[in-house]
């Protein structure tokens, strides 16, 4: 069965829908990607899994972790169950170096789950390691993405939510990064990835959804979607001179 | 002149001054949060004290974990009615909360205590030490004492333990900090019972020998002010040596000068050194 | 030939022991785009600053030939010279429109005198500049629909246009962007290039910086490639495609 | 749309007219007029710290400073120099100006927390100051204010006691309102909001963050000089206690309590406060507990409180907001806007 | 039939308040004892009491309360700034003020109010009491502990000057200027005894708590100096608040309730007892300033027939009034009581006059 189950999502910000989706479910070991254009409802999506916000959305749905309940929760008794997201924008803590950012995670109430350790993460995100001094603040944006992902990783998750990891990353960066989660997946983890970057995303996700106006508009594995027209002239197409 | 007895009465009342302000060292420094209430705090931790010892005749050494009970209790009351408004990190609407409740505290010591003077009657307070020709009190010895052991503990909690990691991080993004996995209205809570404990501590141990009022407290509003900002907000040992650094001040001057101005040299330094110290800060750039 | 519109001299910034740029010198003239690009961490960012004297930094910055090292950054505006950050900025308690006419008060503002002797004056002028301001906010293709909005609330990609908007405010002859296509993508890319393109048409000199290459590709004239601090390469678009350093630094892959 | 305009212009003329007459309405006593009189004028002298916390975000602590010094300039030309009111009026404001400017180039670098400590001890030091000055009387401070007499002709009669000041509150406390509500229509106080919200965007738009703290402090200092320019004719007697800490929570607490950035915040806030102190008023404690209890009650139980009900009673005096629109004290800038790295 | 309203405004809360409440309490006594020989004019006397807070913003609306309660008098002052503060009103609504014991000069300078009456004693009084105190006693090299304020400085001044007057050859071997806050007099002490004087001699108005200090504190260094209190500074109740440490001060005042010449006093003696009966405490020299206001006013108005402002003013300042609280009291021309001092000092905790009296008005 599904590892995560969703159904009957709706969030509303101040009465207007911003999504809905009727169902959805990512399965254990998966790598799900979901693309959309700006404001399609991506960040919404993700935020909700994680009972999680910066705004003050009303979000209803019912949310499956295989097979308990958590849509009561909060975002908190979340991440310590191992739905961890790592959201928009920023993510690690300015104010701290890297070090205490990393030292400062919660570890998960059980260690199986744990497949993370302080000295595998640094290994991954070797040039964390040269920074473990550096306030979060000094970081630029791909260090700070690396840190965020570190983050998430140590805090044992059983799901991650990824959301728009890729922004501001150099295009090299990009390429490993998503190798890396890839590989990650591989070893059994399950992983929710927004991406804008299609091209990049298209070429490691398992499945893939597409959103628009807060709403699937089409879902397919990944072959599918590779020349579904929509996405070939919305996303994949080269740019105009 | 005998010098060493004014220093000497200046690392006691420098001491005193720090101990005050352990609370807001953490508050403000590190939670960035804020207890204009903090005057009363103190008054309140005083008259529990002297509660425990004139009616309920514990005695004094049981008297101050009971005032320390009551103050952390009292911190948490507070940090409960006003958590949303913490959540927003609204230091100005926090600031007038506090005070909303400092006044409500006072009021009702106020009405319950009465407005007369009231005195705590400490054994330490009985000690008489002479060294040469300098004297000081057990009261004194326990005054100092007890204040390096706390910013000993504090300073030991916040470098070497999660805990420390955690306060920071609610500090500068709660929400950020509830996907850590991290419970954020039990950290508010948190700091502040250790605020109030902590103040309820000072109250207990630098009251004594002085006698104490409901209408008392400004004064120490004020002065934890002066030390947690001049020490550097955020950082822990800054705040003791601003605090002994403030003490030996005052004695000296008031030794040197006159008592009559020093709080207005206090105040004339710390404005000098304040002013300096932002001209040195450049503009700074990253997370506008 | 006239001086570039903006030119930056041997710009040197370093963060305690860390040098963030060094002898950094590049220029852009009117009717250019100039694609500034590099790793993560690179001293892109650092060199905006640099230029609007917003950091400590050494070396020298010249607008049309006029050395305006040392100008305060408020100073920098009313002469043209203007940015959009990294980071989205906003006046987060005002709507999208009053961001706008913020940014118009050099120009269209009322003085305090005016404002209290001639409050009538102060209410044209202010009609005036919230005309002025529609007018900016709907070339800049942002809609009607959200200028009463905080921009906190519009989609990012509408946040993106409006940073660059706020920029552009009544005009500018000098436009620096730090990622303005960061978390765009479809067609809000499109969108964005096209609204460069005719920045430029108008005479703008425009520096970009972008880790979209797609949109860098398309639409810059030439290209700074920073690594580390210092210049690694400079020139046309598919010279960069093809340098064996850039690739490797930056690019990497198969492009 | 213009028929709405009208409506608004009439519905404000009755509201002030109403206003002139309200001590009358109110049954006139002796109580009613000191009242309303002092609550015109703490009113204005709220207005000071509104315009610097509201639209500069700082809370400035000196303000009772300049409270002061108007009061002190006032009353030591009438009574040592017999100075007329007319010429007091500019003086008073020159000297509180003059204070502030030299208050501000010192803090010009000083944020948030500094600054309100800054603020506050240079009125600690101005306290002692005018406790140890002789030519400022001292810890006993002057008496004799003589009453205010602001007839243009050189006759005309003094006003004596508080039914006969009390046009005079009103009007200044009208010429605030307005100066304040068109500051905040002018660049100047636009200038100061974005510098409040985000200095490093303000500043990339031209506006020197420096010059317009200093005039705005400037300005502040100036309305609240005012407040005490009037006080110590209707006190007549002028002492230390003007640095005091009551004046300080009173102006301090007038603001914060209905909410910030609305014109009619401070005078509700005032109004509130003197009135509970006439008309209800049980003894300090009781007071306290009162005051403690509303702040309370107002910024976290129900954080809309004042303002909800303002709200409710009417919309037009408040500056244009947006659309669902956050709660009204709420730091702005204090929002993170959406960003991503 | 209707009762005479008196206003009442002392401090009732704050760090002053216990002695506005005890002062209160005085008040309401002799009220009642005069209501007792039949009230003033015939009628009652119906208090209406008001709490300043010690802050003069708040005295003022006070005041203007009882003006609109349509008082026919006032007895207030405990803070000078205060008392200063209400008088300017008091005078505009035309209204007989008495002064109890705050003790600004300039609550006589006739600018706040030109018909002022004041009870306590005050600067030179009082200065002369403690220079007759220090010439009878010998002392010559004086450290003095001066609250910074006009109280203090004000007492000090008139101290050295009558020293002057009287001859005295004296040297101040060390002056301690300190805020009326001040709580914590070690490093004052410290200072002082290094310059080993003959006697300190010491100014502060904080009666609750200031002087309590240091009574304690100079006790708990052993001091071994004469400590003498600024006339009026130490009163009986101050002693027995204090107790043991209190042992041993020195100072001169006009009224002890219960010891020779004073239980002599018939309207004293039945002023002591009904307070006693009343509130079941013993008055002190404060509390006997707010009864004996009191006692003034209504003796002045039975006599002139009148609650008139001017009458009531003319009939005491400058005249003397008999058989009250402190048996025939003289009023100087501006409206101060002059009073007979008593030298005395604290012994197992209570007052005990030294010798006859010191300065004879
Ligand atoms: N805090 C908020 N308040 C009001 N509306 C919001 C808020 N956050 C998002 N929205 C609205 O919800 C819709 C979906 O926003 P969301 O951020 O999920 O889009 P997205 O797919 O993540 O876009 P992007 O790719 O730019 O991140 C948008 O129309 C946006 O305007
Ligand atoms: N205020 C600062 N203090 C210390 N170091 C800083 C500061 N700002 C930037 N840095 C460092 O300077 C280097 C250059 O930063 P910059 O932001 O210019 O990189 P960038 O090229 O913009 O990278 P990105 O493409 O990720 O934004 C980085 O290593 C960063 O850590
Ligand atoms: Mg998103
Ligand atoms: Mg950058």
């Amino acid at each position: 069965m599904a590892l995560i189950e969703i159904i009957d999502l709706a969030v509303d910000y101040g009465g207007n829908r911003a999504l809905q989706v009727a169902s959805m479910s990512l399965e254990q070991g998966t790598l799900t990607g979901v693309v959309g254009a700006n404001g399609a409802g991506k960040s919404t999506l993700v935020n909700a899994l994680a009972n999680w916000s910066r705004g003050d959305p009303r979000v209803t749905a019912s949310v499956k972790l295989d097979g308990r309940e958590v849509s009561h929760m909060t975002s908190a008794e979340r991440a310590r169950l191992g739905i961890l997201l790592v959201p928009e924008g920023r993510g690690v803590f300015y104010n701290m170096t890297v070090e205490e950012n990393i030292k400062a995670v919660i570890a998960p109430d059980r260690n199986s789950r744990c497949l993370f350790d302080r000295q595998r993460v640094l290994s991954l995100f070797p040039s964390l390691g040269e920074r473990l001094g550096h306030a979060g603040s000094m970081l630029s944006g791909g260090e700070r993405q690396m840190l965020a992902l570190a983050r998430a990783l140590l805090a044992g998750p059983r799901v991650l939510l990824l959301d728009e990891p890729s922004i501001g990353l150099a295009p090299k960066v990009v390429t490993s990064l998503l190798a890396t989660v890839r590989q990650l997946v591989n070893e059994g983890l399950t992983v929710l990835l927004v991406e804008q970057n299609v091209r990049a995303a298209i070429e490691v996700v398992d499945s893939l959804y597409l959103f628009e106006r807060g709403h699937i508009v089409a879902h397919g594995n990944r072959d599918d979607m590779k020349n579904h027209p929509k996405l070939l002239e919305a996303y994949l197409g080269e740019m105009k001179k | 002149m005998n010098l060493s007895q004014h220093i000497v009465n200046g690392l006691v009342l420098g001491h005193a001054y720090a101990l005050v302000a352990i609370g807001w060292t953490l508050l403000l420094g590190v939670a960035r949060m804020v207890n204009f209430g903090h005057g009363q705090f103190y008054m309140f931790g005083a008259f529990m004290t002297w509660l425990a010892v004139e009616k309920l005749k514990l005695p004094y050494y049981v008297a101050v974990p009971f005032s320390m009970c009551a103050g952390a209790l009292i911190g948490v009351l507070i940090q409960r009615v006003m958590l949303k408004l913490t959540l927003k990190q609204n230091l100005t609407s926090m600031m007038m909360v506090t005070l909303g409740f400092g006044l409500l505290i006072e009021g009702i010591s106020g009405l319950s205590f009465g407005s007369s003077p009231l005195s705590i009657k400490s054994p330490l307070n009985s000690i008489d030490l002479y060294f040469g020709d300098v004297w000081l009190t057990g009261r004194d010895v326990a005054v100092m004492a007890v204040t390096i052991a706390s910013f000993a503990v504090l300073y030991w909690t916040l470098r070497f333990t999660r805990l420390g990691a955690w306060v920071r991080m609610v500090a500068e993004d709660p929400k950020l900090a509830q996907l850590g996995g991290l419970n954020v209205a039990w950290v508010y809570l948190g700091v502040f019972a250790f605020e109030g404990a902590a103040v309820a501590l000072a109250a207990a141990v630098v009251s004594p020998n002085l006698p104490i009022l409901t209408s008392m407290g400004f004064e120490e509003l004020i002065f934890t002010f002066v030390v947690v900002i001049l020490g550097g907000v955020g950082s822990v040992l800054g705040s003791y040596v601003a605090g002994v650094g403030l003490g030996i001040f005052s004695a000296l001057f008031g030794a040197l000068v006159s008592p009559a101005y020093t709080a207005a040299a206090a105040f004339a330094v710390l404005t000098a050194i304040l002013v300096i110290r932002s001209a040195g800060a450049g503009n700074s750039s990253r997370g506008a | 030939m006239t001086a570039p519109a903006l030119r930056v001299e041997s710009l040197s910034v370093s963060f305690g022991s860390l040098h963030a740029l060094r002898e950094v010198s590049w220029e852009c003239s009117g009717g250019e785009i100039l694609g500034l690009i590099g790793p993560n961490g690179a001293g892109k960012s650092t060199c905006l600053e640099a230029a609007t004297n917003m950091v400590n930094r050494r070396g020298r910055v010249f607008l049309n030939g006029a050395d305006i090292t040392a100008l305060p950054t408020w100073e920098l505006a009313p002469r043209g010279l203007r940015r959009a950050f990294q980071q989205n900025a906003f006046f987060g308690e005002l709507s999208v429109l009053e961001n706008m006419t913020g940014m118009l008060i050099r120009s269209q503002g009322t003085s305090l005198f005016s404002s209290i002797c001639t409050p009538w004056v102060e209410a044209a002028r202010r009609r005036a500049s919230e005309q002025r301001a529609v007018e900016i906010l709907e070339r800049f293709s942002i809609s009607r629909q959200y200028h009463d909005i905080h921009p906190g609330k519009i989609p990012y990609g509408v946040q993106r246009l409006l940073s660059v908007a706020l920029a552009y405010a009544d005009g500018a002859q000098i436009l620096l962007l730090d990622e303005p296509a960061a978390g765009l993508g479809g067609e809000d890319i499109e969108q964005l290039a096209i609204l460069l393109r005719d920045l430029r048409q108008e005479g703008l000199a425009l520096v970009l910086i972008e880790h979209h290459m797609d949109l860098v590709m398309a639409v810059a004239d030439r290209i700074v490639v920073l690594n580390q601090g210092s210049v690694l390469f400079t020139g046309r678009p598919d010279e960069v495609r093809s340098d064996a350093r850039v690739v490797d630094a930056y690019l990497g892959g198969v492009q | 749309m213009h028929h709405h305009a009208l409506t608004r212009w009439f519905a404000l003329a009755c509201a002030v007219a109403a206003g002139f007459f309200l001590p009358v309405l109110l049954g006139g006593s002796g109580l009613v007029y000191n009242t309303l009189v002092v609550i015109a004028i703490f009113a204005v002298m709220a207005y000071g710290v509104d315009i610097v916390w509201s639209d500069l975000g700082e809370v400035s602590l000196a303000h009772t400073v300049f409270f002061a010094a108007g009061a002190y300039t006032s009353a030591i030309l009438s009574t040592r120099y017999g100075v007329s009111a007319w010429l007091t009026l500019p003086a008073a404001v020159v000297v509180s100006v003059v204070l502030a400017l030299l208050l501000g180039l010192l803090t010009l670098k000083t944020r948030e927390f500094i600054f309100s400590l800054v603020t506050y001890s240079a009125g600690i030091v101005c306290l002692s100051i005018a406790q140890n000055w002789q030519f400022l009387g001292g810890s006993d401070g002057i008496v004799g204010v003589p009453p205010l007499k602001l007839s243009v002709t050189s006759g005309g009669a003094p006003a004596i006691g508080n039914q006969a000041i009390w046009p005079y509150a009103y009007v200044l406390l009208l010429l605030t309102m307005y100066l304040v509500a068109r500051f905040r229509r002018s660049a100047l106080g636009h200038a100061a909001l974005m510098v409040h919200m985000n200095q490093r965007l303000a500043t990339l738009s031209g506006i020197d963050p420096r010059r317009v703290r200093l005039k705005v402090f400037v300005l502040s200092a100036g309305v609240t000089s005012l407040a005490g320019w009037m006080y110590a004719y209707q006190r007549s007697y002028v002492g230390p206690d003007l640095f005091d800490t009551y004046f300080l929570v009173l102006m301090l607490t007038a603001v914060v309590l209905s909410g910030q950035r609305l014109l009619i915040g401070p005078l509700l806030g005032t109004a509130l406060l003197m009135s509970q102190k006439a008309f209800l008023s049980y003894g300090g404690y009781f007071d306290k507990i009162v005051l403690g209890c509303v702040l309370i009650f107002v910024l976290a139980v129900y954080p809309r409180g004042l303002i909800g009900l303002w709200e409710i009673a009417s919309g037009f005096f408040r500056r244009k907001k947006t659309v669902n629109d956050g709660d009204p004290t709420a730091t702005p800038g204090s929002t993170p806007s959406s960003g991503k790295p | 039939q209707q009762t005479v309203k008196v206003g009442v405004i002392f401090p009732l809360s704050g760090g002053s308040g216990p002695n506005g409440q005890a002062t209160v309490k005085a008040v309401e006594t002799m009220a009642a004892m005069i209501n007792d020989e039949g009230g003033v004019l015939g009628r009652k006397i119906q208090l209406v009491v008001r709490d300043d807070e010690s802050t003069p913003a708040v005295g003022v609306a006070r005041a203007n309360e009882l003006v609109s309660e349509g008082v026919a008098a006032v007895i207030e002052g405990w803070n000078s700034p205060v008392s200063l503060a209400m008088q300017p009103i008091f005078n505009r609504a035309n209204i007989f003020d008495i002064t109890s014991n705050a003790q600004a000069d300039q609550i006589l300078s006739g600018e706040g109010n030109p018909l002022a009456v004041r009870l306590n004693s005050a600067g030179s009084l009082n200065g002369e009491a403690t220079a007759q105190f220090i010439k009878k006693r010998g002392y010559k090299r004086l450290a003095l502990l001066v609250q910074n304020d006009v109280y203090g400085n004000g007492g000090r001044a008139s101290l050295e000057e009558n020293l002057k007057k009287l001859g005295v050859d004296y040297t101040v071997v060390s002056e301690q200027k300190f805020p009326i806050t001040q709580l914590d007099f070690r490093g004052v002490f410290t200072s002082v005894r290094d310059a080993k004087p003959d006697a300190v001699v010491f100014w502060n108005a904080s009666t609750a708590t200031g002087v309590p200090s240091i009574l304690t504190q100079y006790r708990q260094m052993r001091m071994d100096f004469p400590l003498i209190a600024a006339a009026g500074v130490v009163v009986e109740s101050t002693i027995e608040t204090v107790g043991a440490p209190a042992n041993g001060v020195l100072s001169s005042d006009f009224y002890f309730a219960e010891i020779p010449p004073f239980n002599a006093i018939p309207q004293n003696n039945k002023f002591v007892a009904r307070m006693k009966q009343m509130h079941g405490i013993k008055p002190d020299k404060y509390m006997a300033m707010g009864a004996l206001a009191l006692q003034v006013w209504a003796k002045a108005a039975n006599e002139t027939k009148s609650l008139s402002k001017d009458v009531i003013a003319k009939r005491i300042r400058g005249q003397s009034i008999s058989d009250t609280m402190l048996g025939d009291v003289k009023f100087a021309a501006n409206g101060q009581l002059l009073a007979k001092f008593y030298d005395f000092t604290a012994r197992d905790g209570k007052a005990v006059i030294l010798d006859q009296p010191a300065a004879s008005k």
